[in-house]
């Protein structure tokens, strides 16, 4: 398990592999990215995010032991950034390693939902018009009700 | 004493990322009482609890909460990572 | 969209980067790899994945083109191999692009879904006691029913 | 004439990969009776056909489905991929 929180860029390809060769034990991998969207017709200048350092690293660990447990996970990655992120720029990832593919697909769901809403990042958008923290949305909420 | 940390807007509103704080209170809602009545910045940063989340000692906890033992508390709007 | 039925191995690290790195509209990136198993313990000699050229390319695609459709995808990419695979190496991927994270999810799953009992591959597991096609699993069609 | 396409272990139990037929088979099921009345392999081939799946013209389809303009017909057990 790796859980990292950092400022510097992340290389999905090289984090991939690194994963997928290190469980060569499990038969199914997944990964979910999260981008900045670069649209070109989008405002949008820069994302900033704020974490609160120590609870982020310690809150995302809780998380990834619970998927490993509930999902018979052999292995999980998060990595999360913080900071000034440009449009195109990759936000987050997480991977998960399972003998079968619904427990892969199910553990990332499952992250991806908590790290949502559970995790303490908050993100600000910075466009022409000024800035704004962006929304909590009632559905990332009610996406815990799954589990 | 008691550290007190803010993030995202109510860090803004508040005008600053921590303090310490001298309290005798026993729950965060105690805690909130106190903030409020000491600024119109505290009063208007706490003015919605509903749109607030609190955590004691960094884990995710009510605003009825005790505060016994704890050395940290922090409050900030509902999470937006991923 | 790619779709790519190949005997050679595929670079999941490159493949990732590059699907990413073209689709930076989208804010979801979700990948499927499916290894062979590699276990201490186990018999496997080689697997080896028969398959119906031309028709594989063909129900593959069109799985993209569903998917895409039905879940607003930005894009997606599919690569199968076929021949005889190894312990520890990749046999397949999927990616999905999307603007949001729900439906990358889901549109790898569907895929996964129907490539596992639509698409015409079949294993054949040879190990020190010999040979045997793998069969289908009830829950691999049941799994259809999802959709 | 119509070119019949073995795979996995009806391609072993049948012992070739493809053939070109000649048939006036109206339906897959009636070419699937044709094959069983020609040697054991292919009865033993076709003796659970719940067990078997076909495609006419590279699309999965039913054994009642029509031959009619259908230049490749195929036979294989329940797919595997993924």
């Amino acid at each position: 398990m790796r859980i990292s929180v950092q400022d510097a860029p992340f290389d999905l390809g090289k984090e991939s592999t690194d994963f997928a060769q290190g469980h060569t034990d499990m038969g199914a991998i997944v990964t979910f990215t999260g981008l900045v969207r670069d649209l070109p017709d989008d405002p949008l200048e820069v994302m900033e995010i704020e974490h609160y350092p120590g609870m982020t690293e310690s809150a995302l660990r809780e998380m990834a032991q619970t998927a490993v447990a509930r999902f018979s996970l052999g292995d999980v990655l998060v990595i999360h950034r913080y900071g000034p992120l440009y449009p195109g720029e990759m936000i987050m990832m997480v991977a998960t390693a399972a003998r079968h593919r619904k427990d892969a697909f199910e553990a990332a769901e499952f992250l991806m939902d908590y790290l949502k809403s559970r995790a303490p990042f908050w993100k600000r958008e910075v466009t022409a018009q000024g800035a704004d923290w962006v929304a909590s949305k009632d559905e990332d909420e009610d996406a815990l009700g799954r589990w | 004493m008691i550290d007190v940390l803010y993030f995202a807007w109510v860090r803004e509103r508040i005008g600053l990322p921590r303090e310490k704080i001298e309290t005798e209170a026993k729950t965060v809602a105690d805690l909130v009482a106190e903030l409020r009545a000491r600024e119109d910045r505290y009063d208007l940063a706490f003015s919605d609890l509903t749109a607030l989340r609190v955590a004691v000692d960094q884990t995710l906890t009510d605003f009825d909460a005790s505060l016994d033992g704890a050395r940290e508390v922090a409050f900030f709007p509902p999470m937006t990572g991923g």
